[in-house]
């Protein structure tokens, strides 16, 4: 009969309305400002970069695979003329200027994915709005700096493996050290032993 | 009397309006200036302490004569006087003398009745019970005629209406248009 | 709006042939208004220009109708006010940056689109994904039919005018697979999740058992959903007979997708490709018997069930192992030489990309076959004789983004 | 119990008390506009913020929260913004036209409160042709948005305000042949005479116009015609946003965006209010027990509820389409309200002296209702087959 969709529509409707006063399932909004929900690990906004110790310890090593593989191309790496030495002792550059527009960043997580250095990462944050739309939005090096421990707070996962990883190569780099270390003091004893035995044949 | 002076403003208002419901050059702002006056007229009824023609004035005239001028002025397409164009039609003499034979008409049977005697009408106001039971017995035969006469023309228009679509069919461009199949062509396509 | 009549600059001198010329072609089209009588024109027709700045016309999607009284006589779809380059752009980019500007073609499916790219460059390379990453890109390409079909059908309803209640539903179910969708790629939207041979990421804790959830308090809202809609009496008045698509036009115009099944067309990627481990799974193809916008609106309701159906034994039987393809290379790919077309059934239709490899790390050329587009064309033929609220309905029964119609 | 009844009354009255006798009928007068302005202006308010509220939790969202408690100063906010807005005036407008239609909208359905009986003793004034003057106001609103309409020289507008027209025309022939009936039976066209006989009780349940049969039909028959009538969803075809953006309201902004805003709500009450009056027994409490109650409270009660099922229905239903609207006016609420008349004839006619059993009347008028109702309700949607979907495997 006419009208009975209708009366059912209106009874589902009037169903919802009452729902939304005692259900969680149906009244799903969050009242953002007052309310926030803890982000997803996953969460991926910007790329942050991390440094272990001060800033100047930046994992960044200058290479520009990053900038090379962002599809919108908004990494700006310029290398610094000295090098440091980075957590296994290499001497490596790290970028003087490494700038990122997130006003073109699509926050795709492809630097991140490419990074042989585990520096850049993705950040969290998303208040991003500013003055500026210029300026504001053209974020540098020391914006986009950001501790380890930073990064272990927003991805305790990805950041317990990364680092495993490093203090397994920093232990390995260490035992290679050592182990140079060892041979070249043999090396250096058998020399002088041997030096000493010329010595002695000399005498 | 106080009713006086806005009886003179609303006199004065729905004169104003007629005119310019005449004079302007715009039909659509002749059509609402006629509103308009249909409006004032209502007031003036009303003043008059006939309630029920004032509301009936207002339904009728206001509510659905002026919206019929305007959907005919709307329908009727290059009516728009262009500037230039004289106000007056050359025929104004047939105008003036029908307008002369109009007033006579109603001036006629004013002058007849008791009008300009000022004696006190017997009721104030008219209730509108009385109407009713007037209309139903002692104008029972012009109500029923007038009631025929307009069922007539409803379903006249009706007809009239009806038989539009095959004129336009012929006038525009639609049938050149690939006509989209109705569902059962479709079906009857469909089934092998 | 723009009105026919002629605005004051043409009245000069004009400053080109070109644009008097195609000022007379209008004036042929529909003929001059008289400004006077209220933007009437002088004819029959009036011809009304439905966006792009139109509150339904899902996007910047512009239609110069023609009616008579508020019937279409004519009705010419101009589009690409949303073009972004974007196949230029992925011959310019490497192979693995193409990814997340697939992501913003049709910005609701992000999945389906990254899962239809990847497919075409692992034809051209030969990776094999492994078992789980087909798995998972089955479930996510099923979640976002899920959403997609319910968005639609709260889109189509607000543009029926139902002030939104259905399309409210709609979106809050749709958060729910999106925060899924969240804690497996990192972001709701434009996910940038499958990668060549496999998915960037595995599965997090959790994420089956919150699926499963989803999937199995999905089929309650699709029943308070038929309850809102599908006997309500203005609904079936204002969609049946509606938009009537027939069977030979819709193959003719290479119409695919729920669109092409509401025609009564039995074709569907996922049954006639075999692509995928779709073959593994039960599940049916709804067929629609009139081509009317009620059946479009049905079918997507009955897709949905079925693609429920998919989930719950996707679900169920995920096996453990590897997400990528060891042999598969991401960075710096260049695949031999060759050419390749990969498709899918996307929820819009058939999704197809075609990449040209030249040996270089950049694809040589890079075309996208979007659903939506090809959709778009049989619109004139629908509409036809309908008024311009059906047209409005019409439009929104195809299940367009202007994302993917302009790239 | 009778001192809260009328209080707005003596309130009035004490108020006059202190003026001199020569204004006291003059700001009689004022006082009641005052009173209508204030109480309505204040519902228009109240209104807009609770729709949106209600919307919201029909469609699982708080709605608006933000300003003040509850967000109940959002009104506020909103007013506020809107008279600050720009007023955009189109270059090609006709710019007279164009200021004058919102309050050509606006003005007349003030009058249409002053009949309207709020409260026992409570009508600003009491005409003798109530109704009539009710619907004779009403008219100018078809004016307004034709003007509104044609003067912003915009297509989207002109066919909005063709629209509202078209379909205005088309529900006042129902809203008034649905008034008939009460007219008839009450045999009176004052709204005043019309509540008095609804008052009473049987069994301790008011004898309103609404529990008798052709009330019933005709009550429901009136508010669809209502809902039309005042453009509400889902007849808001004038302003289908989905269609022709805005309709009439295309080319308007700021304060007369507003003014427009507000004759429209306004509509919305007067109907409803006029429609308490008719079927709902106006100021009269439902129960007998409830008769404590002052009046006017009882009719801003009902006032309220059906002003909620109207926000409700705008919460489910989707638009129909033009010429399925006029369909459904003249084609099943005309000849059904047409039936519901001869229902009331034979209702009038049943109780006179003929000592039918209740109950045998009421079968009688269901027996002339319910077919007609199923009759012209399957010829308006003739014969729609449920539809089998078929699957392919």
């Amino acid at each position: 009969m006419l009208g009975s969709g209708i009366i059912k529509g209106m009874v589902e409707t009037a169903r919802n309305f009452f729902g939304s006063y005692v259900s969680r399932e149906r009244l799903t909004t969050v009242q953002y400002p007052e309310q926030q929900l803890a982000p997803h690990e996953n969460a991926r906004t910007i790329p942050l970069l991390v440094y272990d110790g001060d800033m100047e310890h930046l994992r960044c090593t200058a290479c520009g695979i990053c900038e090379m593989e962002c599809p919108a191309q908004c990494i700006y790496i310029v290398k610094d003329t000295v090098k440091k030495s980075d957590y296994l002792g290499r001497m490596q550059f790290q970028p003087r200027v490494f700038d990122i527009d997130i006003s073109v960043c699509m926050a795709c997580g492809i630097c991140a994915e490419v990074c042989p250095f585990d520096s850049i990462m993705m950040d969290q944050v998303f208040a991003l709005s500013t003055q500026n739309r210029f300026s504001g939005l053209l974020l540098h090096k020391e914006d986009l700096a950001k501790a380890n421990g930073y990064f272990h707070a927003i991805h305790p996962s990805d950041a317990g493996d990364i680092d495993a990883r490093r203090d397994e190569d920093k232990r390995k780099a260490e035992a290679k050290a050592k182990a140079a270390v060892a041979a070249k003091a043999a090396a250096a004893i058998k020399s002088s032993e041997a030096s000493a035995k010329q010595v002695e044949v000399a005498a | 009397m106080p009713n006086n002076i806005s009886f003179y403003i609303f006199a004065v208002g729905v004169l104003a309006t007629a005119t310019a419901a005449m004079r302007l050059r715009n039909p659509v702002h002749c059509a609402l200036a006629a509103a308009a006056a249909f409006a004032g007229l209502a007031v003036i009824y009303f003043q008059l302490d006939a309630e029920f023609i004032s509301f009936a004035q207002l339904l009728i005239y206001v509510g659905a004569i002026s919206i019929l001028v305007i959907f005919a002025v709307l329908l009727t397409r290059g009516s728009d006087i262009q500037p230039g164009v004289e106000l007056a039609s050359p025929h104004w003499l047939t105008g003036l003398a029908i307008a002369v034979l109009v007033a006579f008409v109603i001036a006629v049977p004013v002058c007849s009745s008791s009008f300009g005697e000022k004696i006190a009408p017997k009721m104030t106001v008219a209730p509108v019970k009385l109407i009713g039971e007037e209309l139903m017995t002692r104008y029972l035969f012009p109500l029923e005629t007038m009631g025929l006469l307009l069922t007539v023309a409803l379903i006249g228009a009706a007809v009239i209406a009806l038989r539009e679509p095959e004129e336009s069919e012929i006038r525009n461009p639609k049938s050149e248009i690939r006509k989209q199949p109705t569902t059962e062509e479709l079906v009857a396509e469909v089934q092998p | 709006m723009t009105a026919l009549a002629e605005p004051p600059v043409m009245h000069e001198a004009p400053p080109s042939g070109t644009i008097w010329r195609l000022a007379e072609d209008r004036s042929s089209f529909a003929g001059p208004t008289d400004d006077r009588a209220g933007g009437l024109p002088d004819h029959d027709l009036l011809e009304v220009a439905l966006g792009p700045h139109h509150p339904s016309t899902h996007g910047v999607f512009r239609m110069d109708v023609v009616l008579d009284g508020e019937e279409v006589v004519r009705l010419k779809p101009v589009f690409g006010y949303l073009h972004r380059n974007h196949e230029k752009i992925a011959e310019k980019n490497s192979y693995l940056a193409a990814i997340p500007y697939t992501d913003r073609l049709d910005y609701i499916c992000s999945m389906t689109n990254n899962w239809a790219y990847v497919m075409t460059v692992e034809k051209l390379t030969g990776f094999q994904p492994p078992e789980r990453a087909e798995y998972i890109r089955v479930i996510v390409g099923e979640l976002t039919r899920l959403f997609n079909h319910a968005c639609l059908v709260g889109f189509l309803l607000q543009d029926m005018g139902a002030l939104g209640t259905p399309l409210m539903y709609a979106f809050r179910e749709r958060e729910k697979i999106l925060d899924l969708f969240e804690s497996l790629s990192g972001a709701r939207m434009m996910c940038n999740y499958m990668r060549f041979g496999g998915v960037r990421c595995d599965l997090p804790d959790g994420w089956i058992e919150e699926a499963k959830q989803v999937v199995a308090e999905f089929p309650r809202f699709l029943d308070e959903f038929e309850a809102l809609l599908t006997g309500n009496e203005i609904l079936l008045v204002r969609s049946q007979g509606i938009g009537v698509l027939s069977k030979e036009l819709a193959v003719n115009a290479g119409v695919t997708g729920p669109m092409l099944r509401a025609s009564g067309v039995g074709y569907d990627l996922r049954k006639v490709d075999k692509y995928s481990i779709y073959p593994r799974f039960n599940f049916r193809i709804p067929l629609g018997q009139h081509g009317d916008v009620f059946d479009r609106y049905m079918i997507r309701l009955l897709e949905m069930r079925e693609s429920l159906s998919i989930l719950k034994q996707a679900l169920d039987t995920i096996p453990a192992g590897p997400i990528v393809d060891p042999k598969a290379k991401q960075r710096g790919l260049r695949p031999k030489a060759g050419e390749a077309y990969g498709r899918i059934e996307a929820p819009k239709g058939e999704l197809g990309f075609y990449v040209v490899s030249d040996g270089s790390p950049n694809p040589y050329r890079f075309r996208i076959r979007p659903p939506s587009l090809i959709n778009l064309t049989v619109l004139e033929d629908m509409c036809l004789g309908h008024t311009i609220a059906d047209v409005v309905i019409i439009l929104g029964s195809v299940d367009i983004v202007l994302g993917e119609v302009d790239r | 119990m009778n001192n809260l009844d009328q209080i707005f009354v003596y309130a009035k009255y004490w108020l006059l008390s202190q003026l001199p006798g020569g204004v006291q009928s003059l700001v009689s007068i004022v006082l009641d506009i005052i009173a209508i302005i204030a109480v309505f202006g204040t519902c228009f308010a109240l209104t807009t913020i609770l729709e949106r509220k209600g919307l919201g939790r029909i469609q699982n969202r708080y709605g608006p929260n933000r300003v003040g408690p509850c967000g109940l100063l959002q009104p506020m906010a909103d007013a506020i913004k809107m008279l600050t807005k720009e007023d955009i005036v189109p270059f090609a407008a006709d710019k007279v036209v164009h200021y004058l239609a919102p309050l050509v909208l606006t003005v007349p359905i003030w009058l249409a409160f002053s009949v309207i009986p709020f409260g026992r003793e409570m009508s600003a004034i009491d005409l003798d042709a109530g109704v009539l003057f009710f619907f004779a106001v009403g008219g100018a609103s078809e004016l307004a948005v034709f003007m509104a309409g044609w003067s912003s020289r915009n297509k989207y507008s002109l066919v909005g305000a063709m629209r509202a027209i078209a379909q205005m025309i088309s529900y006042e022939v129902p809203l008034v042949l649905a008034t008939i009936p009460v007219i008839m039976l009450s045999g009176s066209l004052n709204l005043n005479k019309i509540v008095e006989a609804q008052s009473g009780y049987a069994f301790g349940v008011a004898q309103w116009n609404v529990f008798t049969p052709w009330g019933f039909a005709g009550f429901f028959l009136f508010l669809i015609a209502a809902t039309a009538e005042s453009n509400r969803s889902p007849f808001d075809l004038p302003e289908g946003e989905s269609e022709i953006i805005a309709g009439f309201l295309t080319e308007y902004s700021g304060f007369k965006y507003a003014l427009f805003f507000l004759g429209e709500y306004l509509g919305l009450f007067a109907v409803t209010a006029l429609s308490v009056t008719l079927f709902l027994g106006g100021w009269h409490a439902p129960l007998q027990v409830l008769e404590f109650l002052p009046s006017w409270f009882c009719f801003f009660v009902k006032f309220a509820a059906i002003i909620a099922v109207f926000i409700w229905v705008r919460g489910t239903v989707p638009r129909l389409r033009f010429d399925q609207l006029l369909n459904f006016s003249w084609r099943f609420l005309v000849p059904l309200t047409l039936v519901n008349l001869l229902v009331a004839v034979v209702w009038h006619f049943t109780s006179l002296g003929a000592g039918l059993d209740q109950s045998l009347r009421w079968l009688i008028s269901a027996a002339m209702i319910v077919p007609a109702y199923v009759y012209f309700g399957r010829a308006l949607s003739p014969n729609r087959p449920t539809r089998i979907y078929q699957y392919a495997e």
